[in-house]
């Protein structure tokens, strides 16, 4: 049954999955729908939980649909209640539920934390291997979108620094779509971090087919000889715009989405960093003790010899975000990154 | 009025039809009335005012307070000048009452730190809490400092019903209790939380009810009856100065707008219900009863409209000159003196703006 | 007996002087009351065992059950293998009953993550939740898990009075209500949070009442009554299995211990509490109603105390010659496999352990 | 009235304060608690509280005495609810009290993030300097003392991470002291995590003087020439060990206490290893994203040309600290230590 165009899913309307052969043109969000739905027909032991996700849709519509096809057993608008909607994830998905909870922005996610760092990251190595947390915590993240205050937070290091997670942060629909049905898939809890600038920002070409992408890895989104930028999350999108500024400039640069920033693939960026001994890291994040930290110390330590230049690090202030009408100052553009990167060649 | 920790029971003046339901005590005089009517229409012409605005992309998203005008006035009017209060985020007629300006009002709304910047009346209050709930437990510290001072004055915090599933809301209501705090609670139960109605927020018959789990007071009042609310958090607020301890007034209320201008409502409530909610709002009720008693005639009404746009017409205007904040401001209240290694970033951040301007 | 959701009541069949106060059903028959006694007084000896061995350097820091035994014993017999148990961390009573065997507690209190690794009835139960309250919202998933998938079973979550105080405890209490979760919850109320004593923890009169919040059937029994407590676990499990939803069932008990080994409860209460205490204690006045019922004698009771040692002893034994896990361990169950990037540190450590044992 | 050497002031003893000219011989949790009865004393606004804090004096005794000699008005035992601890800190704070809190373990804190990230940290800059919130939450932190698990945390770097904190750690008696009052005197809050795995392993000569330590410097303890050890916390103590063994073969170890880890001193962390080219950062804390990450690309930013060889970091495991009976695996020793920088000086 060949979709028509018509069919193609978008935002409001409900997601009919389709024929895996049928291409959707799609933007992130609807991605992430996709991936929603397409997860729950083929697992039933998937659920989809948090506040305004069931008869809302989600306030970011990630969730339109759900409910109607799989019915409120499996898709359950909670009470207002962040440690909750983490802790009875934990329940659930120690009794082999897959649980894929939302937290309505990153800003309220600090109330999930005890159970994430506690419990959800430990209930396997404590009983070693008798209950599982194969949870998923899904929520939008950073900045850009002029939302009030705590809707634009980007502190993703907090829980790349807690051992037994994954964190993971899709860049594109493509990556949206195949790293989400990873993560539910995954044994373990995984926090998905959504770049909500960016939800809406491009469209892709992307097949149904259930097929996820490796949370293992970080993804080369293009080949470069002279310098490296890093990044994750919607700060790869000026990441590509400065790369090719660069490329204007005749200077090559590889872009590498991270994507799954804990647990590191740090093979492949010291592959790259060895190649041409020139670093960027690019995060929205503030600046101490980010990721892009973390980053830059491994790198530094695989890449000593060949490094030509300082790696360095283009990141948010270590101030709150602003108010939303001092928001762009706060965040970096392509041209902050072509700058820095100049700035690393030069020092050849 | 008596009240009692039966929680059940809702207290209630005037009804929704504008008909005295208990009589009035002396002290909800007519001048009371008045100044309540007047606060509420106004609200009303501000809040309308401030969607409009966001319309056309002149505000960030904002978060009204139809329908509720009743409790933040009744509040404001109960509240003293030495007490705290924190507020959620539908308070703009306490805030109004506490001397915040719809300027700065704006400016909050608008996306400006300055806006949290009050004077006046309302210089130890807490600017809107946008993380649900939390206010609450800032509320029971605010009342134990008080406490701890054996100052007579109360912290009086307000939420959603919503609110009410946060650890935040029974942790600090437990302190409330155990420490006997001059702390007032008042749950604006507004029937839904964005999307998700009430009756799947809990399986409490009501929201006062759950006072019991703190053993102190706790009961709902019509949160549509202005006169209502101020009593019951007149009598709240009076026995907190009296060091008798905590109380949790449900003021039963409805949204009647969209949750935020983000927000679209009709994908999840019906229209009947709202159409019946409409039937018990605040400012009509209060008009009819004002009318019947020849306190009020239109054309008292029409010059109260007029007065409102106007004052709110020039709130508007000045917020609207308002040059943006100096990029310096996102870095020096941070801490009172700026550490050392910030003082790089503010430069490079100034720099940035500079660069930008000059593009 | 009857249950209501009146919270004030405490039910109690055995009093502290060990006579009938009302009248047991049939179901609480010598069986049961034998199987009780025995096992009460077998976890008291291994209570006070492992207590010692902390003492003498063989064992981590240890929590004491000593005065809450009926509390885990009434539990253990109640619940079914179906259910699934949420324990905190005096509940060795019930965990015994649930097939985790002595060696493996001692396992898990000497700091070995393999205590955890229950098989049998415990398969599917929690282990011990060291963060307060925590296990209370976990208890909620497995119940709601429960419910989604339509199933006869409930979860059946313990915690301190202490813990009540903590957000997760309304949260997950909320949550039930308003879901009719399949879950029953034991607050053991013994009296004291570490330091802390039961009056500044809350103001609620009774920890029982906190039901009201959530809408659900809440009480108090007598803890020290293992007959009460087995009774109510039995009235709270069936209900919940009839998917007649939640209820909060308040054991009140005395801890008769320090907090834990590394606690010094005399710096704060007083003996003439603790003494008092001890007078209604759960095994003695179990005992005395025995011996009164005749169905109880002196030979008899040397006869369990000799099993009861032996049975502890050999535990510990088994113990004491557990060799450590091997140092992979640390990483082969952080995931179901290993990423890549810790391939290395699980190197790097086994070296460290080869080298440390090497010297 | 000069103290006799049986009143200097011990663990169980209630603290008296007498002349400050009089030296005392204290524990680093002595110190803490002699800290406090100075600050209480010296500013009525000082107010304690935490779990256990008032009539039993602490679980580790901080807090011994305090409830005695200043009341219970401003020694509270508050009910067990650490959310509640921090927002109450916070509403005290705001209205010019300052609180000193107690979370019982870092293992326990978490439930305090959303209080001490979104509100703590910003009610300053929100408010644009109306309301500030000079507020201290103090917990013992790390490993190393065969506690039950949630025990022996160490994720400092949750909180280093979060703009418009201090992050504390003292790493003596007379750090402790110092840098306790001035914590509490410091107008913007604080976390004050204190290694309480050397609480009381050495004693150090105090003056109860009432002199703070400032808060935006790193500690030299040691000056050296080829090699610069950077730590803080317990691991100081065996960073010290490893100098002293360093020493032996001959190498010259600077070894620095970074003390306060956020914001961070990074100008005499740079002096250091410009002078010495060669620098180990030592961490209990796991690995990933942690606070040596920092440091480490920090450093290489600014140190790039002196480097003679990688930055390197001895840390903890990515993995939970073990329950105790393997819990020495995880942590790092004296001679650990060496090894990474011997590595470091052969890779000359
Ligand atoms: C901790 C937290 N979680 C989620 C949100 C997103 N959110 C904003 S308002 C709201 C609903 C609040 O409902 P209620 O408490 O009833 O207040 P109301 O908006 O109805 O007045 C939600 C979920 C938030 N701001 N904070
Ligand atoms: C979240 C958390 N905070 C603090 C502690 C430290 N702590 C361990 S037991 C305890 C008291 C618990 O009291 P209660 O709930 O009454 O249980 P009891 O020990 O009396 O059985 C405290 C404060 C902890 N384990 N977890
Ligand atoms: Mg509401
Ligand atoms: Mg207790």
């Amino acid at each position: 049954m060949g979709m028509p165009e018509s069919n193609i899913a978008s935002l409001d309307k409900k997601h009919s999955p389709g024929d895996p052969a049928t291409p959707h043109i799609v933007t992130m969000i609807d991605a992430i729908n996709m991936a929603l739905h397409r997860a729950m027909a083929s697992d039933s032991n998937v659920v989809v939980l948090g506040e305004d996700v069931a008869t809302n849709g989600g306030v970011f519509r990630a969730t339109v649909g759900l409910k109607e096809r799989f019915g409120h057993k499996r898709v359950m608008d909670t009470p207002l209640a962040e440690t909750l909607i983490a802790g009875i994830s934990i329940g659930m998905a120690a009794q082999q539920l897959r649980p894929v909870a939302e937290i309505q922005f990153m800003g309220f996610i600090y109330a999930t934390m005890e159970h994430i760092v506690s419990h959800a990251a430990r209930l396997r190595n404590r009983t070693r291997g008798r209950l599982s947390c194969p949870m998923v915590l899904r929520a939008p993240y950073g900045g850009g979108i002029h939302a009030p205050e705590h809707h634009s937070e980007s502190t993703e290091a907090l829980f790349a620094h807690i051992p037994g997670l994954r964190v993971v942060i899709p860049s594109s629909p493509t990556r949206a779509y195949g790293l989400l049905l990873s993560a539910i898939e995954d044994p373990d809890p995984v926090i998905f971090l959504e770049p909500k600038r960016i939800y809406r920002m491009v469209k892709q070409e992307i097949y149904d087919d259930g097929v996820g992408l490796p949370l293992d890895t970080c993804y080369t989104l293009r080949q470069g000889e002279h310098i490296t930028l890093i990044s994750w999350g919607a700060m790869v999108h000026e990441t590509l715009q400065a790369a090719d500024q660069l490329q204007e400039k005749g200077i090559s640069a590889e872009v590498i989405d991270v994507a799954t920033i804990s647990p590191l693939d740090i093979d492949t960026l010291v592959a790259s960093v060895q190649k041409t001994g020139h670093c960027v890291i690019i995060q929205e994040a503030a600046r101490h003790c980010g990721v892009a930290a973390e980053i830059s110390a491994s790198l530094q330590e695989q890449t000593f010899t060949e490094l030509k230049a300082p790696i360095a690090r283009v990141t948010g202030f270590d101030t709150p975000m602003p108010y939303l009408r001092r928001e762009n100052i706060y965040m970096n553009h392509a041209d902050d990154i072509v700058t820095a990167a100049m700035k690393t060649l030069e020092a050849l | 009025m008596q009240y009692t920790s039966k929680p059940y029971q809702q207290h209630r003046f005037i009804n929704a039809d504008g008909a005295v339901e208990s009589p009035l005590p002396d002290y909800l005089d007519a001048d009371f009335l008045l100044k309540s009517y007047r606060t509420m229409v106004m609200i009303r012409t501000f809040d309308q005012r401030v969607v409009a605005l966001q319309r056309t992309g002149q505000m960030g998203t904002y978060a009204s307070c139809l329908g509720q005008e009743a409790i933040g006035t009744g509040i404001g009017l109960a509240l003293g000048k030495q007490d705290v209060f924190l507020p959620y985020y539908r308070d703009q007629a306490t805030q109004y009452l506490r001397d915040v300006p719809f300027q700065q009002q704006l400016q909050y709304w608008g996306g400006d730190e300055w806006g949290n910047h009050f004077t006046g009346t309302a210089a130890q209050d807490f600017p809107n809490s946008v993380p649900i709930a939390t206010q609450v437990t800032h509320a029971a510290g605010v009342a134990s400092a008080i406490k701890i001072r054996g100052e007579k004055r109360c912290a009086l915090v307000t939420c959603g019903e919503g609110a009410t599933s946060r650890g935040d809301f029974y942790e600090a209501m437990n302190l409330a209790g155990v420490w006997q705090l001059p702390m007032v609670m008042v749950v604006n139960n507004n029937q839904w939380a964005i999307s998700v109605p009430r009756s799947i927020q809990t399986g409490a018959e009501t929201i006062a009810q759950k006072a019991v789990a703190a053993g102190i007071e706790g009961f709902q009042v019509d949160g549509n009856d202005v006169s209502a609310v101020f009593d019951a958090v007149r009598h709240a607020v009076n026995k907190a100065h009296q060091g008798k301890g905590a109380t949790l007034i449900e003021a039963v209320s409805y949204r009647l707008g969209d949750h935020t201008t983000a927000d679209d409502a009709t994908r999840y409530r019906a229209h009947d219900e709202v159409n019946a909610a409409w039937l018990r709002e605040p400012v009509k009720r209060l008009r009819t009863y004002l009318h019947e008693q020849a306190l009020w005639d239109e054309q008292q009404e029409q010059a109260l409209l007029d007065a409102c746009k106007q004052e709110v017409e020039s709130a508007v205007q000045a917020y609207l000159q308002l040059p943006d904040q100096p990029v310096s401001d996102l870095f020096d209240y941070l801490y009172e003196e700026l550490p050392v290694h910030l003082m790089q970033q503010r430069q490079a951040a100034l720099s940035k703006a500079a660069k930008a301007e000059g593009e």
